[in-house]
């Protein structure tokens, strides 16, 4: 095996002799060192790997022959491979990546690229600490050297603020180090922790100065203005190794250096962590150019690094696992996003939406973002869930909620700058074009962190029973990516459909129910995908990932497994809304209410899991403590998707600015997972509140409002499918407000609703989508009279609108039905009878939907209007049909729901008599009931069309109108804002105080992050007075009361 | 011809133009037809009905319009002889054209007949409608409105008090329970007579044929 | 069920038709009478319903045009056929096995959604103002109502009608009116608002928008529009006896009651002139709703 | 007058000095001076080092004739801090090297030798 000290003995050895070179052999010079950066990671891998495989001792290595203190120590055990392979695989693409630069200023520039490299890795390795004070200031010269060799004023005032900082550090760390010298008398690490300097009085500070210069290259928030400005000015390739490299070289001597300190240490860094954490990302939110936000995601990843190696006292042996997961998710992500952004040459933010040209640059840009802020299937998914459960399992319940909070900033600005990409406007584009040493770093990145994730998995005990056969089916789908869409369809729907024959043995209970909504739901809708021409590039693999994540919460067993499908469906379920027309920030909001959604319920698991040994979900039945706060932390996080009353602000646009088959999938189908939650959570926490206060109580009255405020905007929507999102907001109060009743009947209910509203809810967005996909407007003032022209679609929106309303004979009046009953044996009246009033209301926006698109006036635009497709209208013929048989024959479809809930709540169950339904109330016999309606129906009809078999058919505008006749459909179709009166007299109620809310508090934010970002005024002097600031503080916060850290 | 009546080109949501012709489009172009009574026995027993409920569609055109009000009162109270005022053309079955007709005016009150439905009965209310009254002479009045549309009863007087009317209408009562009001059959009959009647006055005919 | 139910069906619907009919013109006749005015004959409605049916001609606007007065009968005879119209007896009992308060409360929607379809397929604008109208006001009478029926439900603890009339019998003490007062007085309120007579008239308006919904309807359609007009009021008659006054066991005393009742919303219309449309949404939700929800704490 | 010796004095002149570095760091405007002024921080952390490193009335870490090796380590001053020294200025030697590289840099880009004209980069 090469030693490696060879390392060095290379680097050094080419960045002289790169010297001889001339100018005008670049190219070989180019290569020269190319093969010096390859054996450095050669060295380095090939350590990594015999640790990795063989009983590797970790050896050290004495330069001069002496043992220390009186040489320097080299060490290379399994860590130091770890961080050494990193950082030279960083390297050596980023040499790669960096060809035309290197290339066009020379061998200069190769040497101290070489050198960089090589004063970052002695860092890592040495045992020595004014060694590592050298080697520290090797690796910052040579930074500012590379920074200097470029052309622009910005980046040399840059790199001088950079150097002027850097400078001031290594005084204090050398102050430090002569200090430690002094009471240690040895440089030796080993030597100086043995010696206990925290102890003595002088030698606490010496520590302290030198902790806090390292803990200053880290670039702690505030003092770390002069890396934003390199991270902004300098080439992204600088920007990578700056962010990945050296931040993890000096995380690494972090971690040496914490023994010298000793116990206390860990608890000033783990503050000057979350502070790093909060301030940097909260600070991002204001960013618009791509660098500089780079910059202030990557000093906050390094803040959550410090946070948790200053968290390790509680983490335990899971310290390094967590550690590593969220360092390298960083380097590999950070590094990508860097190189990305010298390809895509785009200063703003805004202007990334470049990127989209390429699809697949999309894809690994996606990968990074995701991969950044925690999701699955990234090392980083990994890390932040054992976080959570080890910060929750010692109680550290602030620091938790601090993390959660840090996180989901970083996803804020992090997701607000990929919407841009995927949507952003498409004017003033750069140009850009891609260079295969420029893509290859990248790709071998991205690649990097899907291997590690899975690598990860593995190493999680409780995720080894993870289901990758989904994820592998959507790989296969993006791979086939280029083919037609019938084809891809098709293969779709076998799939789905395959995997649920082969998982339909194992299901029951209301696994069954719910595989059944999103299986068999999902089949239908991607029925109607036929309708689509060409390629759909990207569709399917989204869509996937969604059911695949719905999937996975059907079949999770533990709580990793659930938070990882929820993770994948959010994924899934994000792509696909943004793929939409306008939703941008739909999308936005959508990811946002998720991810925050995502960390509530990663709270409640983490709570419920103190005390337990095992991740399985039923820990949530016997918690050990907290359980009303694991209850609302999980029906919140659920909540964010069944979008309640509050939280449902992201809908709306999400929903409605999708693409028609897509519609019916998040809102009909994706919905539902957040109802699968709830009965998952409710099924096994029972009864909760918080002393004498029900919370379940206020669930239901959450039910009802937001049924009554869906409804209600609904009815106030000019839209289409904005009306349809808002009444799938307001159904899903019915569920929840059933669901909190916690009774065989209120479950009844729920479930119910939640099976109908899956299938109107579909056949309803299909037969919109139908519409708007031929009339090419949502805004259904525009349309009108279409019953001519779609009378198919017309028949669809009908039975559609007769469920919604739960008018008898169709199935929609069951549910109803049952929740009457269910709140006559509950008790609940007042909220009952606002979710009477909303189920009135409902009748505003069915009318609404049905008059202004089919009946009244038809367009002139639309008099050749065809009928929707046909593989528009299958799906909800199919849909039809099974709501008609439901209707006529209810018990088909509420006695099995009922024998599912039996085993829960058996009180006040149903009886059936055939299809006579009896409750301790009433009775209801839906068939009978279809053939009276039906009866009378046909009688009256006959009766009808004898007396009046040859009327006169007319045409639109032959409608007495004050001896006038009207002149344009346009101006006789009764149609915008068509409950004004409604709204006047109660349009107050849906004022838009949710949204004002949550804007303000979103403003407010990024006000005083604007504020705040003002300390950094671009001057060096001002950088340096926060460095001193900074080591001013915290020798108070760390000497304050007591002596010693 | 009013603007919105001209045909005019659009473009379909797909970006194909469309032609589009108002008139031919956006109204019915059927011709009335002739509906045979009944056998006279039912014959006979609706049109007692049709007697005895009279739902009027006052077309207030000139000062007789106010003389149509006092019959609502209870001095007057048509009601009791089953005389209701209705707003809509669609449903009223006498409609009672009260003073002169311009020329425009005789444009909707034309389309407005044609829109109620058979069996249906005109009043005439005033002299105006029978010879032009004081605007005999008038260069925008029309003299005759049995020219335009056949008419059941007229009421001379000018204006005439509403007795008159009352006793109009009890005119109407006898000949409609003697099966005499046949006149919507008659205009389907002589329709290209009352056409070409009404084309000769109203110049810019800008509607169809008959106004279902 | 067996056939004879659909005689007795229809022997109730024959019954109740002509009580609407002499109802609607009996109590038009009052109005007049109020007005100092003779008024119309008590059995106009008869005569105007078959002037509509031997109008020979018919026009339409579309399918559901045509079939939306189908909608509004079949509402209407069904509400009817779904309630115990004569408590105790068997052939008036009706389909009223099929199901309990709720489905009553609900099917009369089938008729309105229906009729409003129909009434937006002429392409009127008044008709769809109409509806909107409507619907707005239905939406707003509907909560006091709904509390009232949670609050009678809860006081004799079924949703069966039958059995809230057998409850109620025994004098009329133990009517609800008496034993529930609030419950009664907010569905009382709300019943103004359903039979759609002064001050809540905002459907037909027939000054402003004339006679909303049906105004392109004539000649036959119309005519079964007019029968509903008869059984539907007496429908909802029916069922506010069931639940408020004791229901009837002989048509004498169902005839009498639903004619007292009646009285409620002409008096309250003889003396009230029309609310604008917002103004009666607010209203609804006002004293009513107040004195709904003191009956749902009282319960 | 214990405290009075070289050592001590040193080692506080060396403290001056450092801080004498910063206050020009911080307060000069021009880059010259601002170099200057971390030229004097660097030296004075030099002053520092080898103050601390000083034994009383030992002599150079130099073993020849005037040191008795077995008890060089009691006569002579450590010599590890002056070894550290020795790199130390080197290092600083270097820093300084570049900042001057940059300062003519930006002087060719903007003519300035004004720190407040490089402050476009910020927030």
């Amino acid at each position: 095996m090469v030693g490696p000290i060879y390392i060095i003995a290379v680097a050094l050895g080419t960045a002289f002799s790169l010297g001889f070179f001339k100018k005008a052999n670049v190219k070989f010079s180019f290569a020269f060192m190319l093969l010096a950066m390859t054996f450095m990671t050669f060295i380095s891998g090939q350590w990594l790997y015999a640790f990795l495989t063989q009983q590797q001792e970790t050896i050290q290595i004495f330069t001069a022959g002496f043992k220390p203190p009186f040489s320097i120590s080299l060490q290379m055990g399994f860590y130091e491979a770890v961080f050494l392979s990193i950082i030279n695989i960083v390297g050596l693409l980023s040499a790669i990546y960096m060809y035309d630069k290197l290339k066009e200023k020379g061998v200069q520039m190769m040497m101290v690229f070489v050198l960089l490299f090589m004063g970052l890795n002695v860092v890592v390795m040495t045992r020595d600490i004014f060694n590592l004070f050298v080697f520290l200031e090797i690796a910052s010269i040579a930074t500012a050297g590379l920074i200097i060799l470029d052309k622009s004023a910005n980046a040399i005032s840059a790199g001088f603020k950079y150097i002027i900082a850097t400078a001031i550090i290594s005084g204090i760390l050398l102050i430090g180090i002569i200090a430690v010298y002094y009471y240690a008398e040895s440089l030796y690490i080993n030597d100086i922790i043995n010696s206990n300097l925290s102890f003595i009085k002088g030698g606490a500070v010496a520590v302290f100065l030198i902790l806090i210069a390292i803990v200053l290259e880290l670039k702690p928030f505030p003092a770390n203005g002069w890396a934003l400005d390199v991270y902004e000015a300098a080439h992204p390739g600088i920007g990578t190794i700056v962010s990945a490299a050296s931040a993890s070289a000096v995380i690494f001597v972090l971690t040496k250096i914490l023994p010298i300190v000793g116990e206390s240490g860990y608890y000033i860094i783990g503050i000057i962590g979350i502070i790093t954490f909060l301030g940097s990302n909260l600070l991002g939110l204001k960013q618009n150019t791509t660098n500089r936000l780079l910059g202030y995601s990557s000093i906050g990843q390094i803040g959550l690094l410090l946070t948790i190696i200053g968290l390790t006292p509680y983490l335990g042996d899971k310290t390094l696992f967590i550690a590593f997961g969220v360092l390298i998710s960083h380097a590999l992500a950070k590094a990508g996003l860097f190189w990305l952004s010298g390809i895509i040459n785009s200063k703003n933010i805004k202007g990334w939406a470049a990127i989209r040209r390429n699809p697949h640059l999309l894809v690994l840009m996606g990968t990074f973002i995701f991969a950044l802020v925690g999701f699955p299937p990234f090392p980083s998914f990994f890390a932040k869930w054992e976080l959570i459960m080890q910060l929750a399992n010692n109680d550290k319940i602030i620091w938790l909620a601090l993390i959660l909070i840090g996180s989901f900033i970083e996803g804020v600005y992090l997701f607000r700058w990929f919407g841009y990409a995927i949507k952003g406007e498409n004017q003033d584009l750069p140009e850009f074009k891609i260079q295969w040493n420029k893509i290859i770093p990248v790709i071998i990145f991205a690649l990097g962190l899907y291997a590690i994730g899975y690598y990860y998995s593995t190493l999680t005990g409780s995720a080894a029973s993870l289901n990758y056969i989904p994820l592998l089916f959507i790989l296969f789908l993006y791979a086939i990516d280029f083919l037609p869409v019938y084809i891809k369809n098709t293969i779709s729907i076998a799939g789905i459909g395959y995997y649920l024959y082969t998982i339909y043995p194992g299901l029951e209970e209301f696994n069954l129910i719910f595989a059944l909504i999103f299986l068999a739901g999902g089949i239908l809708t991607l029925l109607a995908g036929y309708t689509y021409k060409g390629k759909r590039q990207g569709f399917y693999p989204l869509v996937m990932m969604m059911f695949a994540g719905l999937l996975g919460l059907i079949e999770a067993n533990t709580t990793l497994e659930f938070f990882f499908a929820w993770e994948i469906m959010t994924i899934g379920s994000y792509f696909l809304i943004i793929r939409g027309k306008k939703s941008m920030t739909h999308a936005l909001s959508y990811m946002l209410f998720s991810v925050g959604g995502a960390y509530l319920i990663l709270a409640g698991f983490g709570l419920a899991h103190i005390g337990q040994s095992s991740y399985s979900l039923d820990i949530l039945a016997n918690v050990q403590g907290y359980a009303p706060i694991i209850f609302t932390l999980l029906a919140v996080g659920f909540m964010t998707k069944t979008a309640s009353i509050g939280l449902h602000i992201w809908l709306p646009g999400a929903h409605a600015e999708a693409e028609s088959d897509v519609s019916p999938m998040v809102s009909a189908i994706l919905l539902k997972a957040g109802v699968f939650g709830l009965i998952v959570l409710m099924l096994r926490m029972g009864a909760q509140s918080f002393g004498s206060f029900d919370i379940y109580y206020a669930l239901a009255w959450i039910g009802a409002i937001t049924a009554i405020m869906g409804n209600m905007m609904a009815a106030f929507q000019e839209d289409a499918k904005r009306l349809l999102a808002y009444s799938s907001v307001g159904f899903l109060g019915y569920a929840l407000f059933g669901l909190a009743l916690m009774s065989h009947l209120g479950w009844l209910a729920a479930v119910s609703l939640s099976v109908i509203h899956f299938m109107f809810k579909t056949l309803l967005f299909l037969a919109i989508g139908g519409v708007v996909m031929r009339v090419k407007t949502k805004e259904m003032y525009k349309m009108g009279g279409l019953i001519k022209k779609m009378p198919f679609t017309f028949i669809s929106v009908l039975m559609g609108i007769i469920v919604i309303s739960g008018v008898p004979p169709l199935t929609g009046f069951g549910g109803k039905w049952i929740l009457y009953n269910a709140v006559l044996d509950k008790g609940w009246f007042l909220p009952a009878g606002a979710i009477f009033f909303a189920g009135i209301i409902a009748f505003l926006y069915c009318f609404r939907l049905i008059h202004t698109i089919f009946l009244g006036q038809l367009k002139d635009e639309h008099r050749e209007v065809k009928e929707a497709p046909f593989w528009m209208l299958l799906p909800q013929y199919i849909i039809l049909g099974v709501i008609m048989i439901f209707s006529a024959f209810p018990n088909s479809l509420l006695k099995p729901i009922g024998e599912v809930i039996m085993p829960y709540f058996s009180d006040g169950a149903l009886e059936w008599q055939g299809q006579l339904a009896v409750s301790n109330f009433g009775y209801w016999n839906g068939e009978l009931i279809m053939y009276i309606v039906g009866g009378i129906f046909v009688i009256v009809f006959a009766w009808l069309w004898f007396m009046n078999r040859n009327a006169q058919k007319v045409k639109q505008f032959n409608i007495g109108y004050s001896a006038e006749r009207p002149s344009l459909p346009e101006t006789t179709h009764f149609a915008y804002n068509f409950f004004a009166p409604y709204k006047k007299a109660l349009g107050f109620l849906v004022s838009p105080i949710i949204s004002d809310f949550w804007e303000a508090v979103s403003e407010g934010i990024h006000a005083i992050a604007d504020k705040i970002r003002r300390i950094y005024d671009g001057n060096a002097q001002t950088y340096v007075l926060h460095i001193i600031a900074f080591i001013v503080i915290f020798y108070l916060i760390a000497f304050g009361g007591s002596y010693g850290i | 011809m009013k603007e919105d009546f001209k045909k005019r080109t659009v473009i379909s949501p797909e970006g194909k133009p469309i032609e589009i012709d108002p008139l031919k489009d956006y109204f019915s172009d059927a011709k009335p037809k002739v509906y045979k009574p009944a056998h006279p026995i039912i014959e006979k027993f609706a049109n007692w009905a049709r007697a005895n409920s009279l739902w009027v569609l006052g077309f207030g055109t000139g000062c007789g319009a106010i003389e149509m009000r006092p019959l609502m009162t209870p001095r007057f109270d048509a009601y009791r002889y089953g005389i209701q005022w209705r707003p809509t053309p669609r449903q009223a079955s006498v409609f009672v054209v009260s003073g002169y007709l311009s020329v425009k005016t005789l444009k909707r009150v034309v389309r407005t007949y044609e829109q109620m439905q058979n069996p249906k009965f005109v009043i005439a209310l005033g002299s105006c409608t029978i010879n032009g009254g004081m605007y005999w002479d008038s260069y925008n009045t029309i003299n005759r409105l049995d020219h335009y549309m056949p008419v059941d009863v007229y009421i001379a007087g000018c204006m005439p008090r509403p007795e008159s009317l009352l006793a109009g209408f009890d005119k109407l009562k006898t000949i409609i329970t003697e099966g005499r009001g046949e006149g919507a059959n008659t205009y389907a009959e002589k329709f290209d007579w009352y056409k070409a009647n009404q084309k000769k006055v109203i110049k810019d005919w800008d509607m169809p044929d008959y106004n279902w | 069920m067996e056939f004879k139910n659909i005689g007795y069906a229809l022997l109730t619907i024959f019954i109740v038709l002509n009580y609407g009919l002499i109802l609607q013109g009996v109590v038009r006749k009052i109005g007049a009478r109020v007005g100092r005015r003779y008024g119309i004959r008590w059995y106009q409605p008869y005569i105007d319903i078959i002037k509509n049916y031997a109008k020979r001609s018919t026009i339409t606007h579309g399918v559901m045009f045509y079939i939306a007065p189908v909608f509004r009968l079949t509402g209407g005879i069904g509400l009817l056929l779904f309630m115990p119209v004569i408590f105790g007896s068997d052939i008036f009992g009706n389909f009223s096995f099929a199901g309990d308060l709720v489905l009553v409360l609900y099917f009369q929607f089938f008729g309105i959604l229906g009729m409003a379809l129909g009434a937006a397929e002429s392409g009127h604008p008044y008709s769809a103002i109409g509806v909107s109208r409507g619907l707005s006001q239905v939406t707003s009478f509907e909560l006091p109502l709904t509390l009232g029926v949670i609050a009678i439900a809860m006081q004799y603890q079924t949703l069966n009608i039958t059995e809230i009339v057998a409850a109620q019998q025994g004098g009329f003490m133990n009517w609800t009116i008496i034993t529930n007062p609030f419950a009664a007085i907010a569905m009382l309120i709300a019943f103004l608002g359903a039979m759609g007579r002064s001050p809540f008239d905002v459907v037909l308006a027939p000054q402003e928008i004339p006679i909303g919904p049906p105004t392109e309807f004539q000649s036959g359609l119309l005519g079964v529009l007019q029968l509903n007009r008869a059984i539907f009021p007496a429908a909802k008659l029916i069922l506010f006896m069931n639940l408020l006054f004791g229901g009837a066991t002989n048509w004498a005393e169902l005839i009498l009651k639903t004619f007292l009742i009646y009285m409620w919303p002409v008096f309250v219309g003889t003396v009230f002139p029309r609310f604008r449309v917002d103004q009666s949404v607010r209203w609804f939700l006002t004293v009513p709703l107040i004195i709904g929800i003191i009956a749902i704490i009282l319960i | 007058m214990e405290k009075f010796n070289l050592e001590n004095i040193s080692l506080v002149i060396g403290i001056l000095v450092i801080l004498i570095g910063l206050w020009g760091l911080l307060t000069q405007k021009n880059l010259i001076k601002i170099i200057i002024g971390f030229a004097l921080f660097d030296t004075g952390i030099h002053i520092v080092m080898v103050s601390i490193g000083y034994i009383k009335n030992g002599t150079a870490p130099i073993l020849d004739n005037a040191v008795d090796i077995n008890n060089a380590a009691n006569a002579v001053v450590d010599p590890v801090p002056q070894a550290l020294v020795l790199t130390a200025i080197v290092i600083g030697l270097g820093i300084t090297a570049l900042m001057l590289t940059y300062v003519l840099k930006m002087y060719q880009k903007r003519k300035s030798l004004e720190i407040n004209n490089y402050n476009d980069l910020k927030w």
